[in-house]
């Protein structure tokens, strides 16, 4: 038999001056259940909370409704207040009479007070049907896993690293390093990539909280969050890095040579290689795909040359487990092939390239010792025409949204070129030209004075070859006329995409992704690190287009997170999530359709009591349920209910007046 | 259409290779010419089974283990049962190891009055969509016609659609043969008798006839194949019909065309969802 | 008992049906969505009392309804507190016309449940408040069986009043019962016809119904044998068909089995009695968890035993009435006249 | 075609069935479902940013438009409620990802539904307000209180009929 408590709040002014708060005191008596009603000034206040307790242990309260402010304010408090008293604090309900009454209905204090007894009612009605719930606690393996080793994934990996959390860092190429890895100097400032990068990556491989597995994918990941339990692929290397030495001799000595994706192909490396000297870990693998040996069985030079002994044709892909708590996805970003642009001659002309390529070429230590050529003849360029927004913000061609960088990258590679060919002149096509962030405008005004950089506002049309040059014809939209520049060379700024691997990544981890590819956060203003899965976090470019100091900024945001995450023991969590009831589940699996976080999986029960015969049902997983419900309204059998929320308690509810 | 002989063949052949332990065909009335539902396990009985127009009931009903006791079954189907079954398939109330599907393409059948039945001239599909041996020649997916009852009604006042819907659930003696005649009611317990949950309304009353068909009829939203054994069943002679008609148009026209089971693994309208559904009834 | 006829012709039984209908709250059959139920008339054209079409539902609902409010309560600080149900629809005094002879007797059978452990005073009172006009049966239903039951179905006095459709148009109105001969005598019916050569005739229009029966059974025999017979396998066989509908016991004159629920609103509630069916899977489901009949031939083997052999025993009568309402309602066409004809010809066998 | 909801200036006519009708200063009762991240948040705004609105509406928080049975409103309808209002977050905001697409298809169904078998379509109705919308609330609001006040009281089917 229920027994329920029913506290009516003044809130000051707030609601008595609109509500008769006594007479809807005097009507909560009128209520069978209803053991004592009482008012008073502040009930959130300490005796408030101090009559609640009381009264719960001379009234031997079954449950309690306290009717003020909206449950979001106050629940908490007054939940806390019912656990103190011995009672369970979930048996509380909270009839909302000042943001739902009285301060919506001033003006008509009888109709207020009517509104505010209903909603009384409504409260202890439902408290009746409330049931004792408990905090559900799960376990957490404390290991993030981090999936990509560019400078997202390092400076997460290492912030969460530097908290003693272990971290496993997986990095599909030989070598961390990413993308900021290839690339010269860095604006707005100009400070040299590599040199702020590399002792990063060295950091990452001598922590000894962090487990560096390159050359490797993750293929499985099962669990939920705390308990996640990954697979990972390291692909064969055909070098025991245990005790190569990174001497690179077989480098060296090995006669096949192959184009280097890590300089955009502009020069070659061999089948035997370290994608660039500052690699890490700076040892060479065997690139499968080339190796004569391999391929013919004949050759097998480097393992000649090698004192150590540690190359080892025989080596296979090896498939390792980790037990994790959380997931961050730092996958990075690729770019976009500008072959649609046929009027620009992309593929025929030699002499039009992308930024990236450009960026290699002015890097110190990449394939042209930093001095800008072009591919056609060597020469060095003198008049450089940049465009922007190739793809970016081009339905047609493209993509829709801006990548963001271009205008400062584009900037920077004007600078760049001016610093390298002291004679040579940068024009650069552009639509508008987005320089938020801090020193950014400055940065672009830097180009456009100090290097004289001629900023040409328009599309281009078209480029055709005259003689050895490239003619660039475009619109220069502030003098509204036709204009052509002869150029030596076009530096294409190609629009930032997801990584093609993106979206199959983001079904194998069980989290959600956009149209273009890139993974999707949980909210976009409020949860911006989160993804919807719980424990699996976005760092950089995974999620949208970033420059350098936003993804830093992120990827901290998410080691911050998995901190937070690790934090306790086991993972408190809400226990109004949903459960079903095995003897009405006709295990039509429908709920397992509509549930938004496959928190929802079958398991075989027997029949009836002690038979072999087995029949499936649908079974929740506490750690995955976020208690939305979609189950439990489907649920034609009712098999499923919300605890807090339970098809009775609402019910209750609808008739209670 | 008489399709006995080949039925018979069939059935004999798959008890003497012992592919199933039931068979569930039709057999002929014993006092008119209307047929019954046949479900047996004696081979003997096989020279009971008829197929023609008006082998009507919908035989997937036999299917729930209360009858067949999720053993091994051959059945005859039509084009709409064969959607039924489609249907209790993709939600695993049957295993299809364990059905012999033996599928007719259906020329329509019969209603009391000899006629072809409303639901088979406005059918889509009587084709089976599921099946190992199929019998006649498949016509292919046809038209989707919105209900001739529905239509009328709906040209009808307010208050008068209120009245003749009052009447319906007034005549309702809430025997709940609709819903046991229904393959695809098959819940251990039917939540309208859950008498534990503060949902039930046990009362014979209108108001509990209206509430207890209304949520029937929007559990079948998006699953009803429009067999109608249920209209078949009702001992009041109710145009349950209408209620499921009602919502497979709205259905068929807001959400894709979607209609119940006539792709396989497709779980009907209410479990999925399209972002283009219309918005325009939200305030 | 005086046997009291009167000898008129359809206008002549017209009138005397107006005249009901005037004078009294009278039922009828109706017809409604393509079946004919007793309902309340106001008006002779509403209703067909001489249709020769059996009614769906027997006229149960009349006396024992589809659903009844048993009482009200209300909630308050100071507890629960009960309340009678003011005023019962169906107490009134009432006519019915156009029963069926097998509907009539259902009532004689179902008397006997009403006034045994608990007097349902509500039935009471609405027996003895109402006249049934029965209108007698020239031809055998496909699935009736009413003459091979455990009752005399010529001189029943189940019925008050009852219609005798003659040859060349001559309508006898005999009055059975005290009941019915008031109802004559007050009518303003005239020219009483001499009993004996009507009952001549009577006997002969007898003589042609009884012979114009489908379906007969031994049922001396059948209720002997099926006493024996619980543990009958052919219970699994001939309930295999049906799909547990409960059409049947709802339709059933005879059937009485019903359930409880309380509806309430705000802090006011009613509680009702409706009708329930031992088919319904989960009828004898216990709180426990236990259910001693959850698979369907145990239902069918109570279904049977109830009505041919249970029954019987406790008040002497048989609780089937041979209408062959459940037949014909049943999607299935499971009869009870072929399950129980069954399973006691082959349990004969077996022994 | 609807039947014109004609308002007597003494009377209000109940739309279902005309012979009942109600005094001019009759007030309905609406049932409110509120989602709890959006709609339920927004209520809350309107009142701490004080907006009036109708005092017809008693609210119920689920923690998402998903989570509304059908049966919710069929049971309310059949109380004491003479109309109801559902709400939920924008479309793409739900709280739940998805749970308000699933809810719109089964809103929609059943209002037609309900509208066919003879309660007029304004009787139940369906909004999106954000955490942000406290004056799109209680416009809302407005507007269905309104709405129904013209519908006048709901008879049919009412358990207290029984």
């Amino acid at each position: 038999m229920a027994r329920v408590g029913v506290f009516v709040c003044f809130c000051g002014a707030n609601i008595a001056d609109f509500v008769d708060v006594p007479a809807v005191v005097q009507e909560a008596k009128k209520i069978k259940e209803v053991k004592v009603a009482v008012e008073y000034k502040y009930m959130c206040s300490d005796p408030g909370q101090g009559m609640i307790r009381d009264a719960i242990v001379q009234n031997r309260l079954t449950s309690v409704v306290v009717a003020a402010c909206s449950p979001r304010m106050h629940e908490k408090t007054f939940r806390k207040a019912l656990l103190d008293a011995g009672l369970n604090p979930y048996m509380l309900e909270i009839a909302n009479i000042r943001e739902h009454s009285s301060w919506v209905h001033q003006k008509d204090k009888k109709a207020a007070t009517e509104k505010a007894s209903d909603l009384v009612r409504m409260a202890v009605a439902k408290s009746i049907a409330n049931e004792q719930l408990h905090e559900i606690s799960v376990p957490v393996t404390k290991r993030a896993l981090v999936i990509g080793g560019g400078i997202a994934g390092i400076q997460a990996a290492l912030d969460i690293a530097d908290a003693h959390i272990p971290v496993t860092l997986v990095e599909k190429s030989p070598s961390i390093g990413g993308r900021m890895a290839q690339l010269d100097e860095t604006f707005p400032t100009l400070d040299c990539s590599q040199c702020i990068l590399t002792p990063k990556m060295v950091d990452v491989a001598s922590h000894p909280y962090i487990e560096l597995i390159p050359y490797s994918e993750v293929i499985e990941l099962d669990g939920y969050v705390g308990n996640y339990k990954a697979k990972i692929k390291k692909k064969a290397s055909y070098v025991d890095f245990s005790s190569c030495t990174g001497c690179g001799a077989c480098t060296q000595k090995c006669p096949v040579k192959v184009p280097n994706e890590f300089n955009m192909n502009i020069d070659k490396r061999k089948a035997i290689y370290t994608p660039f000297p500052q690699a890490v870990p700076n040892k060479p693998v065997i690139d499968a795909e080339h190796c004569t040996m391999l391929l013919k069985g004949k050759c097998g030079i480097c393992a000649k040359f090698c004192e150590k002994g540690s190359i080892n044709f025989k080596m296979v892909d090896e498939v390792i487990e980790r037990e994790i708590g959380a997931v961050v996805i730092a996958t990075g970003y690729d770019l976009w092939d500008p072959k649609p642009y046929e009027e620009y001659g992309v593929g025929r002309y030699k002499d039009i390239i992308t930024s990236l390529e450009f960026e290699r070429m002015v890097s110190a230590s990449g394939p042209t010792n930093g001095v800008p050529v072009r591919p056609s003849d060597g020469k060095v360029p003198k008049n450089v025409v940049f465009i922007k927004c190739i793809g970016s913000r081009d339905e047609a061609k493209g993509i829709e949204y801006c990548s963001k960088i271009c205008c400062m990258y584009t900037a920077k590679h004007a600078i760049l070129l001016h610093h390298k060919v002291h004679d040579s002149h940068a024009y650069i096509f552009y639509m508008d030209i987005r320089a938020a962030g801090k020193g950014y405008e400055e940065f672009v005004k830097r180009a456009q004075v100090e290097t004289a950089a001629t900023y040409l506002r328009g599309r281009v049309s078209k480029i055709y070859k005259k003689g050895d040059k490239l003619m660039v014809r475009g619109e220069d939209a502030q003098i509204g006329q036709v204009v052509e520049v002869e150029s030596d060379l076009v530096v294409l700024a190609t629009a930032v995409i997801a990584p093609k691997d993106n979206p199959a990544l983001a079904r194998l981890l069980g989290v959600s992704y956009d149209k273009y590819g890139y993974m999707s956060e949980a909210h976009p203003k409020l949860r911006p690190v989160e993804t919807a899965k719980a424990g699996i976090f976005l760092a950089g470019c995974t999620q949208a287009p970033k420059d350098i100091p936003d993804t830093v900024a992120q990827a901290s945001a998410c080691a911050a997170k998995v901190c937070g995450l690790f934090a306790g023991d086991t993972l408190k969590k809400d226990p109004m999530i949903s459960t079903i009831n095995n003897e009405f589940c006709s295990g039509c699996q429908n709920c397992v359709k509509v549930c938004p976080y496959q928190a929802i999986v079958t398991e075989e029960i027997p029949l009836g009591h002690g038979s072999k015969e087995l029949r499936t049902v649908a079974k929740i997983n506490e750690g995955v349920c976020q208690g939305c419900g979609s189950c439990v309204a489907i649920c034609r059998s009712m098999a499923i209910s919300l605890a807090g929320f339970t098809d009775p308690q609402i019910i209750n509810e609808i008739v209670a007046i | 259409m008489d399709y006995s002989n080949q039925i018979r063949e069939i059935a004999s052949r798959l008890f003497t290779d012992n592919k199933i332990d039931y068979f569930v065909g039709y057999k002929q009335n014993s006092f008119d010419d209307s047929q019954v539902p046949f479900l047996f396990t004696d081979p003997a009985k096989i020279s009971n089974l008829v197929f023609t127009e008006k082998s009507v009931f919908n035989l997937t009903n036999y299917l729930k283990p209360d009858h067949t006791k999720r053993k091994r079954v051959g059945l005859v189907v039509k084009g709409c049962d064969s959607r039924a079954l489609n249907l209790m398939l993709t939600e695993s109330q049957v295993k299809r190891e364990n059905v012999y599907i033996i599928g007719i393409c259906c020329e329509g059948v019969l209603n009391e009055k000899g006629e072809k039945a409303q639901n088979c001239v406005e059918c889509v599909m009587s084709d089976p969509v599921v099946y190992d041996e199929i019998l006649g020649t498949p016509s292919g997916k046809k038209g989707y016609t919105i209900n001739a009852d529905i239509k009328e009604l709906a040209d009808k006042s307010l208050t008068e659609r209120a009245d003749y819907f009052e009447d319906i659930f007034n005549n309702c003696i809430r025997c709940n043969a609709c819903r046991h005649s229904c393959p695809l009611c098959y819940c251990a317990k039917c939540c309208i008798d859950q008498e534990t949950s503060t949902l039930y309304h046990g009362a014979n009353t209108s108001s509990g006839a209206m509430h207890a068909l209304m949520t029937w009829s929007l559990h079948l939203a998006g699953r009803c194949v429009d067999c109608r054994n249920c209209e078949k069943a009702c001992p009041s002679h109710l145009p349950l019909h209408l209620l499921h008609k009602q919502n497979e148009s709205v259905i068929y026209e807001n959400f894709q065309q979607h209609l119940a089971g006539m792709e396989k693994d497709d779980r009907g309208a209410f479990y999925k969802y399209s972002l283009s559904d219309p918005d325009d009834f939200i305030l | 008992m005086n046997v009291f006829i009167v000898e008129t012709d359809k206008a002549g039984l017209q009138k005397f049906y107006e005249e009901i209908i005037g004078k009294f709250e009278t039922y009828a059959p109706v017809e409604k969505f393509g079946k004919y139920d007793y309902k309340r008339v106001l008006k002779l054209n509403e209703c067909e009392p001489d249709s020769p079409i059996e009614t769906t539902m027997s006229v149960k609902p009349l006396f024992f309804p589809k659903t009844a409010k048993i009482m009200k309560f209300l909630e308050s600080s100071s507890g629960t507190t009960l309340s009678e149900i003011e005023e019962d629809p169906l107490s009134g005094k009432r006519v019915i016309l156009g029963v069926k002879h097998c509907d009539a007797r259902s009532l004689q059978v179902l008397d006997h449940v009403y006034k045994w452990d608990y007097i349902d005073t509500d039935y009471q009172n609405r027996r003895e408040n109402t006249v049934i006009v029965s209108s007698r049966c020239n031809k055998a239903g496909s699935q009736c069986f009413c003459t091979s039951l455990d009752y005399d179905v010529e001189n029943s006095d189940a019925h008050d009043v009852r219609i005798i459709y003659g040859l060349d148009g001559k309508i006898y109105i005999q009055a059975v019962t005290e009941k019915g001969i008031t109802l004559l005598q007050t009518s303003n019916l005239t020219n009483t016809a001499s009993a004996s050569n009507a009952t001549e005739e009577i006997k002969k229009l007898y003589q042609s119904f009884e012979s114009s029966f489908r379906l007969r059974m031994n049922y001396a025999e059948i209720n002997a044998k099926l006493q024996n017979l619980y543990d009958s396998p052919e219970f699994d066989i001939v309930s295999s068909n049906c799909i547990s509908c409960n059409t049947c016991a709802f339709i059933c004159p005879t059937c009485h089995c019903f359930k409880i629920s309380d509806e309430k609103i705000k802090d006011t509630g009613v509680r009702y009695k409706s009708y329930d069916s031992c088919n319904n899977g989960y009828f004898t489901l216990m709180a426990g968890g236990h259910n001693p009949r959850p698979v369907k031939y145990r239902r069918w083997r109570q279904r049977a035993m109830h009505k041919f052999v249970y029954y019987q025993d406790r008040f002497g009568v048989n609780l089937c009435v041979g209408c062959g309402k459940c037949a014909i309602s049943c999607p299935v066409n499971i009869s009870i006249f072929d399950v129980v004809n069954q399973v006691s010809k082959n349990a004969g066998l077996q022994n | 075609m609807e039947t014109e909801v004609k308002e007597a200036q003494s009377k209000i006519v109940s739309a279902e069935n005309p012979d009942l009708t109600a005094p001019a200063d009759w007030q309905p009762v609406i049932m409110g479902i509120l989602c709890n991240w959006c709609s339920y948040a927004g209520s809350d705004l309107t009142g701490t940013s004080r907006i009036q609105y109708p005092p017809n509406i008693r609210i119920i928080r689920v923690p998402c438009s998903s989570r509304v049975d059908p049966w919710f409103i069929i049971k309310s309808l059949q109380s004491t409620a003479d109309g109801v209002l559902i709400s939920g977050c924008h479309p793409g905001d739900c709280h739940y990802i998805s749970g308000n697409y699933y809810a719109r298809r089964r809103f929609l169904v059943t209002k037609k539904l309900l509208n066919f078998v003879g309660y007029h379509e304004n009787r139940v109705q369906f909004s999106w307000v954000s955490a942000a919308e406290g004056p799109k609330f209680a416009k809302v609001v407005a507007k269905v209180t309104d709405d129904i006040k013209k519908l006048g009281p709901l008879h049919r089917y009412k358990k207290e009929n029984f």
